[in-house]
């Protein structure tokens, strides 16, 4: 799916989304009956670097500047964090974390981020796209993972034929969509036809805080079982320690 | 993976009052013990889980010369078995005993 | 009419050829080939100086490179067989006797080709034993050496890393045999003359310094609490009682761990100043917080290791220096100091038997001896006495009479399990099996059974002076034996009696708790902490730098 | 003689993350949440045949810190990397939410994060992914509840992966000689990109880029500390009331210092080139320098700031 077919489907009545650096992107959307709505995003597959997070960040940091309480969708289709020396060498950790806490920052201020995820994200480059926004939508061929099967395979030595076989019992470690749906990190799957209505639906639920629900969703979708009753237990104990 | 117990049933009671104590970490070559004062005082019991099958009979032997040099009743001791020898299992448990005698 | 200075005439006759490539004494390295070519022939003794540390690996390559049509058969005598290039020499059929001490990293290339018939061995040597056949008939017609630099007259500047060198020369040069040298530099002036240039008939300025191997940097870092329980023990259980102060330390990490653990736990135990004062001992990094502490008073070294150079020069008491300033080793003297001056070695093995034997040939593998085996036996011509080799000598009878000689401390360190859950202690070792496979005349024994007298594992020592006959000797160190096959094989009645007498002794015989064999222990935990112990004297190798 | 080590201090790199706990805090004030009685083993390991950890590799609880509040969570990070999973990820975020809840009412201070760890932990990635941008988003909750949250890295697996992003988010960094943060991994570039990309195997090379050195001359962490626990802890003091808020201001002075940065080294690939551009005398010897003068060295321009 390419980011005009996707922008087409989101605004069919129009959008002011242009390509920047780094495989950026920035403008809004039209959305019928509910007025502009901010679009960024990480496009075409490009890596996250530290120079697409800080151009990233900055438009966030705009928008929070300028006061409103609208919507900020964020389009992803990312590889991963670009993986370079230069870029660890100067602080990729910072760059990713600074776009992370700017949503987080957006969102605390009024604004309701959405992630609409379309293409690829991977790793760290998920962590600060994708999983900063307090909704995140995947559209269809949509593929999040943490790392790729070979290089899981590597790392845990058991071969790709068992861990691919392993994955059809547990949504806990396997790449795709489901796995993620399940787990908690899609809030929900949207399909191509009619995307704006659904857009709509979506704006029309935003969440009226910033509370994080992702360990609930993941227990009631049977994808992450023990998260949220370990985390109660937790602050259980802390409430009852001095 | 294999999981097994080894029970010990005359055990001369353990020294001390600690009630827990954890030693080691489980990595590549070592393990993790966890250390309980819950059992009678004449009794003890280990818990062993391990990812290396077929050893079962040596850690029989390294647990019951364990309980030998040491007094150990009334403790049970958890293992998680990252691949340790012998040796170093036996330091750690011998290590586990000291700690819930009250040494520092 | 007989003929009695034959081998002056060949060396004349060498010497006039290999002169056209050659202006005075020295030759350019472009030329070493057809010059090698020239002053080696067919048959020749050949010392192609491989030490423990240093190596003529220039000359080496270049021997190596020779027309095998032309020369062939050469017979190999040195004592370390550690590069490709050596090797090279058997696959290529450029030589095909070997007699050497240690070949460490080939130690299965050797394996292979004797299995091959690429090489006919003569034997494996400890050091000593291999010089000493220099002189007797092992001589080489040639010695291909190194030195740091040399001056056009052929005097030599070996630097910290004299070694082997003075050995081989003088058995070469002094029975009409050819030297040739391998120099990083020519240079007008040396700094000192390790090897007078009398003895040195060319020089090469090679086109890089000569190889050296950083082989006794153990990093503090991969030090484990069993081998530190174990150095506990070896300093409670052995060097106090004994007062043991004039020693050899092995190349392991359990040695390593004693000397980390020297100014903490040996600090506890009271022992600086009265134990581990005087070493026969390469300039091992680890020492250096010990020595600091003021443990050290003097030490004497085979070779010098990497990075260690400025801080030796900066501890001119310590160590054995030049007037240049920079160390003096050699191996030949610092292995008799070994043998008739220490009353203690103590070092790793990789397998032990029933009867203490030990070797370090485990399966496909001929690693050789190096100095193990000469520092790790007792001297019988010994005759000066010491508080340690006197108790030693005295635990070995029954009743000492006034007659009985003392003893060497052999001590013998060994982790029960070795890598992949391998036992250490076994039946029999894999050595004999090994000489049955390439019909060695000799199974190689780094330390036989009857020199050692003390066997140190985690599980506790075995002092093998106190057994009195065989079915002790074998039950003490099954006793010793952890659980292994061999351990568990143990009659544990025999085993509690031995240990009721105090031939077996266990970390809490020795009132050694194990809580406190943790590596807080170390007195440096990386070889960063080396390095600030040092002063920042000691400059360590790229290998072992995180920084 | 020239004794210079202390041979009493305990080294911060080597110590196990209960020792670290016991250390940083004031003696015997730690008490766990969640502890290993409790047998809180990851779910997931068995059928990838590992064995777990009773704690899953983090230990939790509350304690105080020169008499103050604080809730602490250390990484050990010789299990599993110190990698997240779901266990240990809840943990940590259940630990966050509670500083959240109780900030004021039992006044807690400080939340310690003793991070050690590789990243996610893979035989559990998506739980560990998730986990992670969980304790991203409460670590900013507890930030604004007006709680410092403090990251301390010197541990034996660094701050890589999703932990290097967690330790940008807290409120200070203090690290060590050995501390590593980063995202990708010196081997993860190395099997990605090639090894002329990232010769992971060139120990100097990954202090350089990862280091803790590096870190805190560019402004990547605010205090270097000497490997010993008891300097983690006085930093640790020192640095909670310079905790900065958590507001549009500082993530606009903390753009401005990323933007600043990159400007001046952008086309940096290791860092003496950054040491020569910026103008520090002897730019490859900063490796070489001991531990106490590097930490009195002046830090870039660029790092003088305490946006984060």
């Amino acid at each position: 799916m390419t980011l005009d077919e996707v922008l087409a489907g989101l605004f069919p009545t129009g959008h002011a989304v242009q390509s920047g650096p780094y495989g950026t992107i920035c403008g809004t959307g039209r959305i019928e009956g509910a007025g502009d709505c901010d679009v960024i995003g990480i496009v075409d597959g490009t890596p996250l670097s530290i120079d697409g997070a800080l151009v990233l960040a900055g438009h966030v940091l705009d928008v929070v500047a300028k006061g409103g309480k609208g919507t900020l969708m964020v389009l992803v289709d990312t590889s991963s964090q670009n993986m370079a020396r230069r870029d660890e060498l100067l602080g990729l950790n910072e760059f990713l974390a600074h776009l992370s806490k700017c949503f987080a920052l957006a969102a605390t201020e009024g604004v309701f981020t959405l992630g609409v995820l379309y293409g690829h994200a991977m790793a760290g480059a998920f962590i600060s796209t994708a999983l900063s926004t307090q909704v995140l939508a995947a559209l269809p061929g949509a593929f999040p993972s943490v790392m790729d099967l070979p290089s899981i395979s590597r790392v845990t030595k058991l071969p790709i034929e068992t861990l691919t076989e392993l994955a059809k019992t547990t949504p806990i470690f396997a790449p795709g969509l489901d796995p993620l749906y399940a787990t908690g990190a899609v809030t929900e799957k949207w399909d191509m036809a009619n995307l704006q209505s659904q857009l709509k639906g979506a704006i029309a639920r935003r969440p009226a805080g910033t509370a994080d629900g992702r360990d609930v969703i993941g227990l009631e979708r049977k994808g992450r079982l023990q998260a949220r009753a370990i985390a109660q237990k937790v602050i259980a104990e802390a409430a009852a320690h001095a | 993976m294999e999981q097994f117990q080894i029970h010990v049933a005359s055990a001369r009671p353990a020294p001390g009052d600690r009630r827990q104590a954890t030693v080691g970490v489980n990595a590549s070559g070592n393990i993790e013990i966890l250390v309980e004062r819950v059992l009678p005082e004449t009794e003890c019991l280990v818990e062993v889980t391990t990812a290396v099958t077929g050893y079962r009979t040596l850690w029989q032997a390294v647990i019951e010369d364990f309980c030998d040099r040491c007094p150990t009743g009334g403790l049970r001791f958890a293992i998680n078995d990252g691949g340790a020898r012998p040796d170093i299992v036996h330091l750690r448990l011998m290590q586990g005993a000291r700690l819930m005698g009250g040494e520092p | 009419m007989a003929q009695w200075n034959k081998q002056r005439s060949e060396r004349e006759v060498r010497l006039a050829v290999a002169a056209k490539y050659a202006d005075g004494k020295v030759v350019l390295a472009g030329n070493v080939v057809a010059f090698l070519s020239s002053v080696v022939c067919t048959g020749d003794r050949v010392c192609l100086e491989g030490d423990n540390q240093k190596q003529a690996d220039f000359l080496a390559d270049a021997l190596a490179s020779v027309d095998k049509a032309q020369i062939h058969d050469l017979h190999i005598v040195q004592s370390g067989v550690v590069l490709q290039s050596h090797i090279d020499l058997f696959e290529k059929g450029i030589a095909r006797k070997l007699d050497f001490s240690y070949s460490g990293p080939q130690g299965h290339a050797i394996a292979r080709a004797l299995d091959s018939g690429k090489i006919e061995l003569g034997a494996v040597h400890t050091y000593i034993e291999l010089f000493a056949r220099y002189f007797m008939d092992l001589t080489p017609n040639v010695a291909l050496i190194a030195a740091v630099q040399a001056d056009r007259a052929g005097n030599l500047y070996t630097g910290p890393n004299t070694e082997d060198t003075p050995t081989i020369v003088e058995a070469t040069a002094f029975k009409s045999g050819i030297v040739v040298a391998q120099v990083n530099k020519i240079v007008d002036t040396l700094p000192r003359v390790d090897i007078p240039g009398g003895m040195v008939d060319f020089v090469i300025e090679a086109d890089r310094p000569f190889y050296v191997e950083p082989l006794f940097t153990r990093d503090p870092a991969s030090v484990t609490e069993i081998q530190i329980l174990m150095a506990m023990m070896a300093l409670k259980g052995i060097y106090a009682p004994y007062g043991v102060r004039r020693l050899n330390h092995g190349i392991g990490f359990p040695t390593a761990a004693i000397e980390l653990i020297l100014p903490t736990y040996g600090e506890q135990l009271g022992l600086r100043g009265k134990v581990a004062t005087h070493f026969a001992l390469n300039p091992h990094p680890t020492l250096i917080p010990a020595i600091e502490s003021g443990w050290v008073e003097q030490i004497h070294s085979f070779g010098s290791e990497v990075g260690m150079d400025s801080y030796m020069q900066e501890r001119s008491d310590i160590y054995f220096t030049g007037h240049d300033g920079t160390l003096r080793s050699n191996r030949l003297l610092c292995q008799a100091a070994g043998l008739y001056a220490c009353d203690m070695f103590i070092g790793s093995t990789l397998q032990i038997d029933l009867a203490g034997n030990s070797s370090t040939f485990t399966s496909g593998r001929i690693a050789g001896f190096g100095g193990a085996p000469n520092m790790g036996s007792d001297a019988r011509g010994r005759r000066h006495p010491s508080p340690a080799w006197l108790m030693a000598g005295r635990e070995a009878v029954d009743n000492p009479t006034s007659l009985a000689r003392g003893r060497k401390l052999v001590v013998q360190m060994i982790e029960t399990f070795g890598e992949k859950m391998v036992p250490n202690f076994v039946e029999e070792l894999d050595s004999v099996k090994m000489a049955e496979q390439l019909k060695l005349e000799l199974a190689p024994v780094m330390i036989y059974g009857d020199d050692v007298s003390h066997i140190v594992t985690e599980e506790g020592i075995a002092n093998l002076l106190l057994c009195r006959n065989a079915e002790e000797r074998e039950q003490a160190i099954r006793g010793v034996a952890g659980f292994t096959p061999v351990g568990l094989g143990r009659n544990r009645a025999a085993v509690e009696a031995l240990r009721a007498r105090g031939v077996i002794r266990r970390p809490e015989d020795m009132g050694i708790n194990p809580l406190s064999a943790t590596r807080q222990l170390l007195a440096a935990h990386t070889i960063e902490d080396l390095v600030t112990w040092s002063g920042g004297l000691y400059h360590p190798p790229a290998k072992f730098r995180n920084w | 003689m020239s004794n210079i080590i202390n041979l009493v201090d305990h080294d911060y790199y080597e110590a196990s993350a209960r020792d670290r706990i016991g250390g940083v805090l004031d003696p015997g004030s730690f008490h766990e949440f969640l502890g290993p009685e409790n047998r809180t083993v990851s779910p997931h390991l068995a059928q990838f045949n590992l064995t777990g950890a009773f704690d899953d590799g983090l230990i939790i609880g509350a304690g105080t810190l020169s008499g103050e509040k604080v809730y602490i969570a250390a990484q050990e990070g010789r299990f599993m990397g110190g990698a997240f999973g779901e266990v240990h990820g809840a943990k940590l975020v259940g630990l966050l939410r509670a500083a959240r809840d109780n900030a004021t009412a039992k006044g807690i201070r400080a939340v310690l994060l003793l991070l050690d760890t590789g990243g996610v932990r893979l035989q559990e990635a998506n739980a560990g992914e998730l986990a992670i941008a969980e304790a991203a988003h409460a670590i900013v909750e507890v930030r604004i509840a007006g709680v410092a949250v403090i990251a301390l890295v010197g541990g034996k697996s660094g701050a890589f992966g999703g932990g290097g992003i967690v330790t940008a988010f807290c409120s200070r960094i203090i690290v060590s000689d050995h501390g590593r943060i980063g995202v990708s991994g010196p081997e993860v570039i190395e099997t990605n990109k090639g090894v002329e990309e990232f010769d992971a195997k060139d120990k100097g090379l990954v202090w350089r880029i990862d280091g803790g050195r590096t870190r805190s001359m560019m402004g990547g962490a605010d205090v270097f500390v000497k490997d010993r626990v008891r300097d983690f802890r006085a930093a640790a003091i020192e640095q909670i009331p310079k905790a900065p808020p958590f507001t549009l201001a500082t993530l606009v002075a903390e753009q401005a210092r990323l933007a600043a940065r990159l400007q001046a080294y952008g086309d940096c690939r290791d860092a003496p080139e950054i040491w020569q551009k910026a103008g520090v005398a002897d730019p490859s010897g900063i490796a070489d320098v001991s531990e106490e003068a590097f930490a009195t060295m002046p830090r870039l321009k660029e790092a003088a700031h305490d946006a984060r």
